[in-house]
């Protein structure tokens, strides 16, 4: 027995759909149909006129910070084709706007949302989603959470919860994975590496080749998919999902992508990204692909691209609208929704708007009224 | 009647919400088949099953992370952390997530959960096991606090905390969980969180404390001259305070001693010393007096007693205050 | 003498003592390359290396845990947190391991760190990005805490800071970061850690502040009449507090009013008001008042400016306080 | 490309001397001498009785709460071994007494800390190690922080970081372990898996088949050894040492032993350790395979086994003897060390020994001098 072996594992790499829209079709096999690839395409093609939209509103003032999702769309679209809508539940962190609108998220949403507008977090209850999350990492638990209720109410739902590279860092999400794994929870953790946490690469975040192999850590399966290949994001997400849901517990999907912008509106990339490489990633660009795949298929043409892109813009154009006419916020919301009832000091505070004890309440604390409503 | 500490009053709480609602889940390290470090949660796995009361990894952040999930989806989780002095990991799930769960969606969702933690000085504990950190997360918006003194308090707000649909940060003075024996009703009852409790009235000065400091001053007030009358006032709720309770007795005592064990800087104290102040003014005949913490780290506990305030320290203030 | 932002003086302050004392590491995520978010640390590592100027993992937690290993071992670390509201995954490394490295081995080990924070709203950020935890860690012993409001003080405290042999929190802020400028003198200097500053001198109340909230103050005061005499204290340092210079102040004017971004509830505020009725009670003419942020959560920006102290409501505040 | 191995690895066992004192002689090539054995023999007699007499005082009411020792003898021991001493800097947890005396602590800092005295934790100047952490996994990155700044200086000095499997799921062990990697510091973390955190057993702990494998999500190396044999424990890291010296950076080590205790005098296993689980851990106390191998060696018998416990014995009684004559700690302490200089409000705080104000500081706040004084 000595010097024997206590663990030995591999974390495979999945690639079904390469960068010049060749398809392995016999991992492509039970998949993703036609249909549902120029679907997913056209959804791709939506979600980069909202993210340029989104970018130029933010540029003429009318936005706040706002990340964009450029480069993600595959990893994000895949991973939100596998879930079953209305059912299973998507726990995103703050980049996956594609996910979100495929699972019905009203689009103006997000722009209330990085409009500065809580509003735009209410998650309609329909919308089988939790809000998006800015503290990175701290969503991890909270799909665990989620995935046990499933499980102790034995509802047969998953989770997908999806984090950054970046975020793997964190202690959260290893307390998450850890605690998915022990409790069999039925969830996905769906790592979007993008290579970059702002301006951190892989190898200033971690000492380990992939992102993929910290499964092993919690002895819960692990797999690396070409995250611009919507073929394995579906594919790998589809088999862990059904995996969860069989009981098996959860598993780690990395999806390995590019951010093909900026970090968010008011990051500046050229400061730290090597020359060339943002250029080779575009090369990589997941609609390029599912294009040329498409094309080869005889299922899209230049028309049929102009068209979508067209109703695309149109779409967008009226989802701005939308969050236009959204009446601003009412600074009582400021109050009203720290609690379900409001103790009588937050009362006085929303009430008269100050904090100041002077004038709160000139009866009941026994002082002289305030001199301007003395002078009424 | 049957007199229970602290620990069964809790546990008979626990109990009863458990039996009443099967959305609750008890999670925490050790709760479970060891019944909890404290014996607060004893017996209970054993009678709702593994699944409802369950033994956590050692994972703060995950127990609070995880539970902000459960109430999200539903359920009624009361996480446990083990010592106060562990609350650390979990801050930022605590301050960051679960108090704005309701704020951030606008109550689309809501953070109903109990977070049970032991809390205070002077048994004899190790670093981290004395701590008392209550200002911490009553500075906190969309947080709860609650520290009942006795057994009865504590069945009956433990219950309310239950049955809140906010979070709520339950703290046991665990000095005061083998310690003290009263008379708690079997049959389930609850006790308003936001109201204080006035423990003896009197006509001089007002005393306001919270957790285990109470047995600190009764006995305080114990050893004063007889002629003087000192109104005390066990506070119960941290979070939201009751200054309606308190303004109505300092604007008739014109006095007033805060109690706590925290450090004095930015601690609870200061709050209500500021409150008084803008209550009760004109009614003021001295300073609010605060009898506190020192503004040092919690020693070990072979120097604890000299840290936390006692009956002399609350004493002397006390008579300080008077004699202004 | 060059006019400077705070952005700069603190840059400037960072590099002269990195040049003069090479124990001094900077770690943070995007500190390096990218210079920081805010561009703070801009160009430092090119200049004094990839090893002094580090890059981290994205993990709070990490770079204030490491940050004491480096300190303890006889380093100067200054660790940045990209914005106050991810401090709380590093919170139980600052308060229960900071802080009292020296009190837990009785000063056999140090803990010198400088750990920069930018705070506080008004910039139009998203959530967690425009918080004001002043108070928690002033209630935690065992650190210093310090707010510059302009850039002259930003450089002096932070060299302060840096050269001081106990744990400092840095806090900058951001809505002040670009919005002024001052002479910055180019060689070093050091302003102390615990001093406030009479900003402006008057008779009739005090206005004390801290942070970005000078100059909604300094706002407020150009508003009012001008017979009334406002003397104004910019803290500056929150914790050691500067009770004597607020204390001779108040018992010169008779009225304060504190001002703060913070959550009104167990705010500094709280403190400073208690610590005047103690330092002052039979000066005042009226109860301290707190002009304060609501004890709600920070709304999201397009409420920010609803939710943050303004001219108008500090100039109420001593308006109402004058008049009581 | 399409389904291919993104990841492979392994994780060996080391295990040099059997339960029944047999040694692997190619293995323990080049490991300990029999006169180390012997030596280390003799501290975990030393420790036994150290561990036992600390149980009996806290019993006796004259100790807070005690965590034994008990049966991490080799885990502590070996590891300590493998280290430089004074040089190489150990980060226990809360259960290394075995290493720290071994690099020189004064026993009676053990009795002091845990009889609630800081003074415990005053490590003196010559000894390479920090403080005892009662907060759980804080710790590793204390230690992470020591190894940068070895490295850093250009000292060849390495840190082992001690935490138990309990540990391995707080996010700061994770922190650590990951910072470790991507600095390539020189540190070892050393698991001692002694099967229990309080109550809770490994399989509510994780969901991993070793603890040892998580070191692959770090991409660093991991090695799983049989704690209970010293030679295993020595060399597992010793090698990690080694190559940690050389700047090839961080390895895990998980040495798997058995807490034959309470978590500490404050719990009572018998609510939850499975019956016949301690019967059967006894018999794979270190000390009884350590003593079966040099008896076979002929390097020990009754008499120096008898000699060595009375000697033990001396010791810990003089540490006990030592420990009581530490003069009562000063109250003000509490105050001294809270900063280099005391602010002026914590000296009236040390000075008056009371926190409310009237009569801190009559003259200078402007009140009526305090009752008592005015009557001296
Ligand atoms: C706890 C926490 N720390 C720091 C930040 C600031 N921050 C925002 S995004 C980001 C990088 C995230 O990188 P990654 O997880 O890879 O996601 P990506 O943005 O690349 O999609 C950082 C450091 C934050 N939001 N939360
Ligand atoms: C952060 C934190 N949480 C909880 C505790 C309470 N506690 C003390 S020891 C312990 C179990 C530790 O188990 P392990 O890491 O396996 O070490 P062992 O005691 O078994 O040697 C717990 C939960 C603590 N000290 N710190
Ligand atoms: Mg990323
Ligand atoms: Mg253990």
């Amino acid at each position: 027995m000595p010097l024997t072996t206590a663990y030995q594992g591999e974390i495979p790499y999945l690639q079904i759909l390469d960068p010049d829209g060749n398809l392995d079709e016999s991992l492509a096999k039970g998949t993703l149909s036609d249909a549902d690839v120029k679907h997913l395409y056209e959804h791709m093609i939506l979600n980069r006129e909202y993210d340029d939209s989104a970018f130029r509103l933010q540029r003429s003032g009318r936005l706040g910070t706002f990340p964009q999702c450029k480069g993600h769309e595959a990893a994000a679209l895949g991973a939100a084709r596998a879930m079953r809508k209305g059912h299973d539940y998507l726990v995103p962190y703050y980049r996956e706007n594609p996910a979100s609108f495929y699972h019905g998220l009203p689009m103006h949403y997000i722009l209330m949302f990085w409009g500065g507008d809580e509003r735009g977090n209410a998650i309609p209850r329909n919308i089988s989603m939790s809000p998006l999350t800015i503290a990175i990492g701290t969503q991890g638990l909270h799909g665990v959470g989620h995935a046990w209720a499933f499980k102790y109410r034995k509802e047969d739902r998953v989770v997908v919860a999806f984090f950054g590279d970046g975020a793997t860092s964190t202690g959260d999400i290893h307390e998450a994975m850890n605690w998915g794994s022990v409790l069999k929870a039925p969830i996905v953790f769906s790592c979007i590496n993008n290579a970059w946490a702002i301006s951190v690469p892989q190898d200033k975040q971690t000492g380990a080749e992939t992102f993929a192999q910290k499964a092993i850590a919690y002895g819960m399966p692990g797999i690396r998919v070409d995250g611009n290949d919507i073929f394995a994001v579906y594919k790998a997400h589809r088999d862990a999902i059904e995996n969860a849901r069989k009981g098996n517990g959860p598993t780690l999907v990395e999806s390995v992508t590019y951010r093909i912008a900026d970090h968010t509106t008011a990051d500046d990339a050229r400061r730290y990204r090597p020359a060339g490489e943002l250029e080779a990633a575009q090369k990589l660009d997941p609609m390029i692909r599912t294009r040329k795949y498409l094309e080869t298929r005889k299922l899209w043409n230049d028309e049929l691209e102009k068209k979508t892109w067209e109703k695309a813009k149109a779409t967008v154009a009226d989802v701005i609208a939308q969050a236009d006419k959204v009446s601003p916020p009412d600074s009582d919301d400021i109050f009203n929704h720290t609690f379900e009832e409001l103790p009588p000091d937050l009362i006085r505070q929303r009430d008269l708007r100050h904090t100041h004890s002077i004038g709160l309440n000139p009866e009941e604390i026994g002082l002289k009224p305030q001199p301007e409503e003395a002078a009424h | 009647m049957p007199k229970l500490n602290l620990v069964d009053a809790i546990n008979l709480a626990l109990r009863q919400e458990m039996e009443r609602d099967e959305r609750i889940i008890i999670l925490g390290e050790d709760v479970g088949k060891n019944g909890g470090v404290f014996r607060v949660t004893d017996g209970l796995q054993k009678r709702f099953g593994e699944h409802r009361v369950v033994d956590s990894p050692l994972s703060e952040s995950g127990i609070i992370g995880t539970s902000i999930g459960l109430a999200q989806a539903g359920l009624r989780p009361i996480p446990e952390i083990q010592f106060e002095g562990f609350l650390g990991p979990a801050y930022d799930q605590i301050t960051t997530q679960a108090a704005r769960v309701r704020s951030r969606s606008r109550s689309a969702l809501t953070c109903p959960m109990t977070i049970r933690v032991p809390v205070g000085g002077g048994i004899h504990a190790p670093e981290h096991h004395s701590d008392s950190p209550e200002s911490i997360y009553a500075h906190t918006p969309g947080l709860k606090v609650v520290m009942p003194a006795t057994p009865y308090d504590a069945k009956g707000l433990l219950t309310s905390a239950i049955r809140d649909n906010d979070p709520v940060i339950f703290f046991e003075p665990k000095r005061v969980y083998r310690t003290y024996k009263e008379e708690v009703p079997e049959e389930e009852y609850t006790i308003p969180i936001g109201k204080a409790k006035v423990v003896q009235e009197g006509t001089d000065l007002t005393v306001i404390t919270w957790g285990a400091m109470l047995f600190q001053c009764l006995e305080a007030i114990d050893q004063l001259p007889e002629e003087v009358s000192v109104e005390l006032i066990d506070l119960r709720t941290i979070y939201p305070i009751d200054i309606d309770t308190i303004a109505e007795s300092v604007r008739r005592t014109g006095r007033a001693v805060v109690v706590q064990e925290a450090p004095k800087t930015c601690g609870l104290g200061a709050e209500i010393s500021a409150l008084i102040m803008e209550h009760c003014f004109l009614h003021l005949q001295a300073p609010v007096q605060r009898v506190a913490g020192y503004d040092t780290c919690m020693p070990y506990y072979k120097l604890e007693l000299d840290y936390l305030p006692d009956a002399t320290k609350i004493g002397k203030a006390i008579k300080d205050c008077l004699a202004y």
